[in-house]
């Protein structure tokens, strides 16, 4: 098992009651996956899944890629900045 | 230069930060939080951003601009927690030697921004409230 | 909103006088004066205008983007006299519903000026001085 | 004869040393041949003449626009705005 932080914004953040979540996953684990787990627990959240981008460690990310121990992974609904 | 905020923003004050004696236009942009949206009266909105990319995301959209104009000036602020209507919610100014120049790259930024920029907006109304997702604006 | 000014000028000042709680964008341009010309060093400048039918052609051009875009606020300004470097020479504000209009109509706005508008500058070098005709800016 | 009014403008200006004169002209007398005459006492301004736009009463004019008494005849040479 490896730890990852969860960022959370907008509906996220509201559905989940948290900004910032400290997860356990495998080794191995991919950004969606996390998302997956993430929408298990939370079913509202489904919905929003298909139109949310991932960020690693602030840089944007596929829903495929790998995290490694101690990285940041942000979910992203989509912008709407200005 | 490219920064999120909590406090009031302006272009006004960005015009400032890239104005030089070289420059002969200067552009700026501000997006202005709307009374209406789509029919229904807007009471105020919140704004909510992933400070440390979207930061980085402003400022490569400058890299972007210097490496495709011939410009070294730019500067973007974008404003997060509740606004009022009438309120900036993100301003830019772009400094160029030609007028051309600085109007491509300020539209540049801007749509950029709306584009890749981590900050996400609920408008609230009378009678509820929604996070606003991607739109033309 | 259409003015011809001995007085120092700033596009933030026109920006106050154009926002609306209808807006959604506000572009503003400022001609800046600049420190060399054609390799040349400039010392200062001096424009003069004819000043009723200048203010009757800005306005006029002000009338056109109305006409154009969903824009009903717009406001021009261009000073006169001695400018130093980096001091502003026109200043022009426009708010709109939508960013696009906003950029369009204040880009047309500098385009028609620089054409129609009777405001004539002098460069003034440590070696000499012209006034300077139609360019492409 | 009749009066109009001229009004001088950079190069024009600083060449005829007043930004307005009042002058007497005949009945149906052309912005153009104003000019003409201008440059007749003002050799000086025989190069500019060309690129010269003319208004009457603040609005634009052709070289051939005639003339009426009391109007204002303005010439400009090409501008540089902003």
């Amino acid at each position: 098992m490896m730890k990852v932080k969860l960022k959370l914004f907008a509906t996220y953040r509201e559905k989940v009651g948290q900004s910032e979540l400290e997860l356990s996953v495998p080794e191995g684990s991919t950004a969606g996956g996390v998302l997956a787990r993430l929408v298990a627990d939370y079913p509202a959240l489904a919905g929003l899944a298909g139109a949310t981008m991932f960020a690693v460690d602030q840089e944007f990310a596929a829903a495929d890629a790998v995290l490694y121990d101690g990285q940041e992974l942000a979910l992203l609904p989509p912008v709407s900045g200005g | 230069m490219f920064e999120i905020t909590d406090k009031p923003i302006a272009a006004a004050d960005l015009e400032d930060l890239v104005i030089t004696n070289a420059d002969g236009a200067v552009v700026t942009f501000a997006g202005v939080v709307r009374g209406h949206s789509k029919g229904k009266k807007v009471l105020y909105l919140e704004y909510e951003a992933y400070k440390e990319m979207a930061e980085k995301k402003m400022a490569e959209i400058g890299e972007e601009i210097k490496a495709r104009w011939p410009i070294d000036r730019i500067a973007i602020r974008h404003r997060v927690g509740y606004l009022e209507i009438g309120e900036t919610a993100v301003a830019i100014a772009v400094s160029a030697p030609h007028r051309q120049e600085a109007f491509e790259a300020c539209q540049y930024a801007i749509d950029r921004l709306k584009r890749f920029v981590p900050v996400w907006k609920k408008e609230v109304w009378e009678d509820g409230e929604v996070w606003v997702g991607r739109e033309g604006g």
